[in-house]
């Protein structure tokens, strides 16, 4: 039970820091480019960056908190996938590398998922083959979200000796099909065909096992943060909209169905707790924490995301009232990674039986 | 005209599928069976191609083009048509407002608004819900005062599905204040040309555009496009509604999607296997099968009753319309799952639905599926949210 | 959608009979044997036997009215497994025993399920050998509802060519182990260990089939039967319990849960008229159907069971209100012929795909 | 006195577990592993077990006898005797009247009772829910009414749970009509021998027997057992209730469930094969799993907040007592799948738990399980039921 559970003096600073950015900026139509360079001015990219890296020394859980108010404001940039997915990528494989990323200076983004993945990180059909004296790789990677944004992919390829390894590209050197996700956040498709690479580490699977790991949690912590928002425009509806001459909050299946919404998101936001935990111990059990994790979440997520929209009514299914944007983000988190069924899948094959 | 009462149901249902075949366009079928919103071209020559054969209005009286089906053949028409991706007919002229102007409409209504609806020629926006009248519809505000021969209406309606390509549109408004607030309702026409009508689009969370908002400042409406009586059109608008009772269940849209299901899982491959042969996907998904058979048979038995003017379990149309739309939402579930990322992709019906969307990156097969999905919350809330309907059906019970 | 619906006006009054007979005899404490004679004057028995043997010509839609009403008061008597599965299978293989299964002269018992069996009817595990002019059978058949009031069983068992044969044990030359199941009906398992037995088919798999099918859809029917009075009794109790000084009934989240009762009982009812349909179209449809129905009207009852229980709060889980009995017996029903599960598994490897 | 505070969770856990092994009988274990109800000779021999090391009063405080454990501590000791199959002691006595006494109690009332409950000497019912005040528990009608030194006792209780081998009660009573309904409402401890108590048993659909009836008629109880202030009644039972606020989750219940299922299903073989293989079994049980170990963070976080002496999320006891019994039935209904018509014989708990239950015929790896599971339903509705933890989760979110 030894779990962390109350933030401290500092994660308490970096929350206010992020709920009053979140307020002041998300919605004030600047580019992610812009945004980016306030995330590394305001120390975000740093916080588990070791201090002898020019870091802040801290972990994911500052990630999570810094996370979970980006999540509460849609904020479609990156952070999770370049402060959390590539940084701790970096940190395994290519500690040096850390700082430049933690200045904003490199937007490094891991282009690992492909196409009947299902959740499996070592499932990688991308190959990469010796070419001179560097590398190529022909593949494709798929539903890189904050595609546009990125100065290189850190991508994984099967190397001819079976194992995994890990290349960068450059993104001026790359093709990306650049699409929407239906969730309105910029994403990209990395498509690979012979295109040259250089090596970052020719058995990089655990790392990237590490990393995505903290992916999950992370991007839990975010979802959580959107569920948050979503929870509270639907608790506020209940008390605001009038129906049959009373305020709709006044009526006992509305009432039940908040009580379930406030049980799941509750569920959500502690389970990502534990999901760090695992992360921080490094014990046997990680990648099930991990896979149990973005499965919780996202199954409360779609519940309480459809269920907003339900108690707001045709509102909800509107562009212009933002229940329906959070609804769309959690979908997206569902999705990804395989899916919710698929994480379940891993969960099931790590299970003690 | 065709007598259908001699025809057995499968010969009825190879009738509907030799006519499909034999005048549907493949490149409308194909189009048809990614989008989900309307698409006017499309629904307009579909439609005077029906009625060609007497078949675009299957729930009026004979007497005024109907062919005369049973409920029974209905239904096989409906799925038939939609699983074949015909244009979805616009249901507010057709099965809406229609049957309504058959039943209660002047020889003059008549004469002008019925062929028009029949051919497709007018297509029509339904003028009921207000921003303070949704599940509580009778508490409608938008006036109509009588002024001469003239009504003047100020107000506003919203959720009005199709309006921005839509000629005319039906309304409830008030036109007394006095007594219950069900009795100072009535029903009326308007075109939607008259001065002092604007339309404002209603973007929806899959990015499409379907639904409006319509205001109403001083509109002139000649009297004579009031329909039936003046203070009861709360009447007219139940019936309009009770009329359709068996056709909210969604069935043939379940078929559809437990098809596409079935194409994504066989297309999607796990680690080398496809999705389809993954046991537990199977098993999932035979659930949900199941749940649409016993549902269809819930469909049957209230069609089978209907005919034999039993009147059945009393909250039918209730019962069909909570499951047949929670339903759709949980298959529509499963496919988003099935396709993994492959799902993701904006795909944007964008240009308001008066051209066709431009396809996204990705698998042809995931193109509109989590759009839809998105769109589909709106099921469970219009028509009556599923919450208005778990009162009406308790209600019914509790008091037998 | 021609599915057969409104019952026929012979049907309308077997039905009214036994609903009669159940108002006047369920709880009379009179035994099954007595019972079982009235069933057969009644001509319960004898409903789906052809007129050339002696019977009245209907079919299962006419064992599934009475067995629907028998299932309202929870007769514990083994109408379905006597008059629906001994019957078909009699029918098939030797049809000129029906006449004194009609009359309750004989009471045969299908014993064919056990462990491990999943519900594939075509797992068998007991054998049958030959020894001198008969057979001798070795193996376990479990959860034979009715058990001690059968003159026989009707055992499946696979004989040395591979193929699944049906013999016949005597009640009186057969080992029974039996007890209760917890709904109280009396039950027992058949233990075989090298049992003499006469060969009734030496290919009786296909027989089996069908009449477990008819079991299964009608054995549904007796179970929305089950379930119809749970729903009554919980409709009546929100018509009569107050709390806090209004009827519970009012309370718009209880409301609501029996809505939901409501639209489970008539998927209930409706899935079963399909499976009737099925079965006697007899087409390829005709398993999946059947397993369709037992698995909707198992979950459905499940529900309808626990829910009537819990609207009615503490009296629900007593012994002495009978809320509760109907529950049991739908759990019993949702866990014969291997549980809902494996009939979602078994529907699954039948699906279209 | 051990000090525990200088433990590690891991050495505490392995303290207990030592304890355990070194005093827990093998063949109690197993009887316990198999039961749901209370067997009253095991629980009497393990509560003075317990106390001899001063371990029966976890929640107590440390001049009462309490080991002074953190509420981690205390939770940890209560999975591990619980999955170890140690008898389940009667919480009536030992964390419910207990507490109320060492905070409220007169000094003579807590030299009588205190030592007693500590060694199981005397066990407790509880008497609070009346036929007509279920949910609504304000609505008590039991009076007491005083005469002289004593108060006179007439009315009735239900569902009190070990009644039938209990020797005392505590109780809500009504001492006052005036006011509110809670405010007349005073808390009493009766001797269970006292002329005028009459005890009926209720049999629960499980067969067992658990609950009962108990009925007073000018039952005449010394006013010297009258708890704190006359009319205060209602505000010690609410802090009885409160003191628990994180007893109710039923992980424990939920681990040992998950290690049942796991075992039962490694013995079930469908068609050969361990149904612990089949993947679609697999997967929902991950399901179930997971739902357990986000519900134990959940927990953990309550905990965490407790002893920070943070109030955290404001409705938490109704969450973790909705969420926490509604796994455990789903748990139970997972586990009677997993055992298909093994599960079915009657498992009769029935001498009224005077004595050991006889075993049914079929796999021992199923005796009680499908008993245990209808039993389970009273989860969800005593101790407040389900709809009514719901208004107070949704009453405390929509006032904030």
């Amino acid at each position: 039970m030894g779990m962390k559970v109350l933030p401290t003096e500092e994660q308490v600073m970096f929350r206010d820091a992020a709920a009053r950015w979140v307020e002041q900026e998300a919605g004030s139509g600047a580019d992610m480019a812009a945004q980016w360079g306030q995330f590394a001015e305001l120390g975000w990219l740093m916080v588990a960056i070791p201090e002898d890296q020019g870091g802040l020394d801290g972990n994911v859980y500052d990630n999570a908190i810094i996370a979970e108010e980006l999540g509460k404001g849609l904020v479609a940039a990156p952070y999770v996938g370049v402060a959390v997915t590539a940084t701790q990528l970096l940190l395994a494989l290519a500690p040096e590398r850390a700082e430049a990323v933690a200045s904003g200076e490199e937007i490094p983004l891991v282009a690992h998922v492909e196409a009947g993945q299902g959740g499996d990180p070592s499932w990688v059909e991308t190959t990469a083959t010796q070419a001179g004296d560097g590398w190529s790789l022909t593949g494709t990677k798929t539903a890189i979200i904050g595609a546009p944004l990125a100065t290189s992919f850190l991508v994984s390829a099967r190397t001819p000796d079976g194992k995994i390894g890990l290349f960068e590209v450059a993104a001026d050197a790359a093709k990306v099909r650049e699409y929407l996700l239906f969730d309105m956040r910029p994403a990209g498709d990395l498509v690979l065909d012979a295109t040259p690479a250089t090596l970052i580490s020719s058995d990089a699977l655990s790392a990237i096992e590490f990393a995505l790991d903290c992916e999950h949690v992370v991007e839990s912590a975010e979802a959580v943060g959107v569920m948050q928002t979503a929870f509270d425009l639907t608790k506020d509806y209940l008390n605001t909209r009038q129906q049959y001459g009373q305020l709709i909050g006044q009526f006992q299946a509305l009432q039940h169905r908040l009580a379930d919404m406030f049980i799941e998101l509750e569920q959500a936001r502690s389970v990502v707790l534990r999901g760090l935990d695992a992360l921080v111990r490094n014990g046997p059990d990680r990648s099930a924490m991990a896979a149990a994790c973005r499965v919780k979440v996202a199954q409360a997520g779609h519940f309480v995301g459809a269920q907003g929209i339900q108690l707001h009514g045709g509102i909800g299914v509107t562009e212009e009232y933002p229940v329906g944007h959070h609804f769309r983000q959690l979908i997206a988190f569902e999705m990804r990674h395989g899916g919710a069924g698929a994480q379940v899948e891993r969960y099931a094959s790590m299970m003690e039986l | 005209m065709t007598d259908y009462s001699k025809m057995s149901e499968d010969q009825f249902r190879q009738m509907v599928r030799d006519f499909i075949s034999e005048n549907l366009p493949p490149e409308m079928a194909a189009r048809w069976k990614k989008m989900y919103h309307p698409y006017k071209p499309d629904v307009v020559w579909w439609t005077s191609k029906l009625n060609e054969v007497g078949w675009s209005v299957p729930g009026w009286p004979v007497e005024y083009g109907g062919p005369d089906w049973t409920i029974a053949q209905r239904h096989i028409f409906e799925e038939e048509v939609f699983l074949a991706g015909c244009p979805a007919l616009s249901p507010q002229g057709l099965t809406l407002v229609g049957p309504v102007i058959c039943h209660y409409g002047t020889p003059e209504q008549k004469d002008f608004h019925l062929p028009k609806i029949r051919s497709g020629e007018i297509m029509w926006a339904q003028g009921f819900s207000e921003p303070n009248a949704g599940s509580d519809l009778a508490a409608l505000q938008c006036r109509a005062v009588r002024d001469g021969d003239e009504y003047v209406v100020n107000g506003q309606k919203i959720w009005t599905s199709e309006a921005h390509y839509s000629e005319w549109v039906f309304m409830l408004v008030r036109t007394s204040t006095e007594g219950k607030k069900q009795a100072g309702i009535s029903f009326l026409l308007i075109d939607l040309d008259t001065p002092g009508i604007t339309i404002r689009p209603i973007i929806s969370i899959d990015g499409g555009h379907e639904l409006n908002e319509v205001f109403f400042e001083d509109v002139r409406v000649p009297a004579s496009n009031l329909v039936g009586e003046e203070n009861k059109g709360w009447t007219y608008a139940k019936e309009l509604l009770a009329e359709e009772r068996t056709f909210s269940a969604e069935v043939k849209r379940h078929k559809g999607q437990l098809r596409r299901i079935k194409n994504i899982a066989r297309e999607t491959k796990i680690r080398g296997r496809p999705l389809i042969e993954d046991p537990h996907f199977q098993r999932r998904l035979a659930q949900l099968e199941i749940e649409v058979l016993a549902h269809e048979a819930t469909l049957w038995r209230v069609v089978a009753e209907e005919e034999a003017g039993i009147l059945g379990a009393a909250p039918t149309p209730s019962i069909l319309k909570v499951r047949g739309t929670e339903l759709v939402q949980r298959l529509g579930a499963l496919m988003i799952e099935a396709l993994e990322e492959a799902g993701l992709p904006y795909y944007a019906e964008h240009d308001y639905f008066l051209t066709e969307p431009a396809d996204p990156p990705g698998r042809p097969d995931a193109y509109g599926v989590s759009s839809d999905f998105m769109f589909r919350r709106s099921l469970t809330i219009y028509g009556g949210s599923n919450e208005v309907q778990r009162n009406i059906i308790a209600g019914q019970l509790l008091r037998n």
